[in-house]
């Protein structure tokens, strides 16, 4: 395979491209999830985004992601696409394939890996509101990292 | 000298996504207490440190030729 | 919305168009489940797939898991095309599509779904193996229904 | 005249995916009864039964002009 499975890009991305990344004979279930710019959160009204990443890191990093879920799932495939620049309501943000022989598997890793791009990844999401605009994670949902790493505990479900 | 990487706010702030420093070594929270003095960029507090893009810590030490970048809390996904 | 959101179809099934079906401003997240047929299963290889439907009964029962979610997670919209006919290895079976202002109901969800299609919807498929031929859901798992309708716990991980 | 319809192991059993049973009205079990003397379907036993494309129980009674599916354990997905 010379396409790369985790990559980080400025154009759309395609789902499809990703599905044909995992495919394989011995798969029975393959899972995607696919993040999309919403419009409206907790009663503000988003008009579009700008995400920003630093690219050869957030790329290991979801390479690290993949390899995570090789030892908890061994028998998963996985492809994660994220897209940075400018986005607007309903453009897909990020993309995660995982095929694996049986279903409850690729629910899992995939369910895994988005918890963990919320975690690692250096990616950051400006919010252009209608009055207004910030950085998320920082004025908003005010984290620190007390342990020095991002932990899972972390997380909250958005 | 020491490439450090800043994003996001961090970014915004200093109005640069790069700064060279000049020194042999340094221990990352010298490096940040010092930028925290030059800059006033208490925003430090808080944000990860990557050495050559992996995860470090306030106590690891960067030398000559190492990119350090600041990772505030990111928000991808 | 003129098209149908639950689809027994005997072509091909486009990933895509299904996710299209979903997509809505408020949306956040976006699940596809993809089921493709396996080239093998407990050392058995599996050559080609043959499924069959009772059409009409099987689009009003993928509508009525379709209802099912809406009344256990408010906010979400699903859509389900289920193919029959000849399938090869690794040609798409089922597709499940859920789109959620959130991610947590979008898993849920969508994993929710599969398995009622593997309890009520009156699909049935043919294994056609190396070494002969069945039914599935009859010689191979004996299963029967002592309360007259199919359960939950009947369900198993394949 | 009640229509009858099989699929899977049935209707290859049988030969063919559907009945005309000539009657009024008949119970569900004794419509598999009945079916089990005729064609040897013995295969009717564990298998679910659908009226007017619902799921139904044994003990339900069809009419004339009702169409009954006998559904064996599904395989789908």
């Amino acid at each position: 395979m010379a396409e790369s499975l985790y990559e980080i890009v400025e154009e759309p991305i395609q789902v499809e491209s990703l599905i044909k990344k995992v495919e394989r004979r011995e798969s029975g279930a393959i899972t995607t999830f696919i993040g999309t710019v919403r419009e409206w959160t907790k009663g503000k009204r988003t008009i579009y985004l700008q995400y920003q990443a630093y690219i050869p890191m957030a790329v290991k990093m979801l390479a690290k992601i993949g390899d995570e879920i090789g030892d908890k799932w061994p028998d998963t495939m996985v492809a994660i696409t994220h897209r940075i620049g400018h986005l607007d309501i309903s453009d897909i943000a990020v993309v995660i394939a995982v095929s694996s022989p049986h279903r409850k598997a690729a629910y899992e890793a995939n369910e895994y890996a988005i918890e963990r791009i919320k975690q690692i990844v250096p990616i950051w999401k400006r919010e252009h509101w209608e009055h207004g605009e910030t950085w998320i994670g920082n004025q908003l949902e005010t984290i620190s990292y007390p342990n020095g790493k991002p932990n899972v505990e972390d997380v909250k479900n958005d | 000298m020491i490439k450090v990487l800043l994003f996001a706010h961090l970014q915004e702030k200093l109005g640069k996504d790069q700064l060279d420093i000049e020194t042999n070594q340094i221990k990352i929270s010298e490096l940040k207490h010092k930028l925290k003095d030059q800059y006033y960029l208490n925003e430090l507090d808080g944000v990860m440190t990557a050495i050559n893009e992996e995860y470090a810590t306030d106590e690891d030490v960067v030398k000559s030729g190492d990119t350090v970048a600041f990772i505030p809390p990111v928000s991808g996904g």
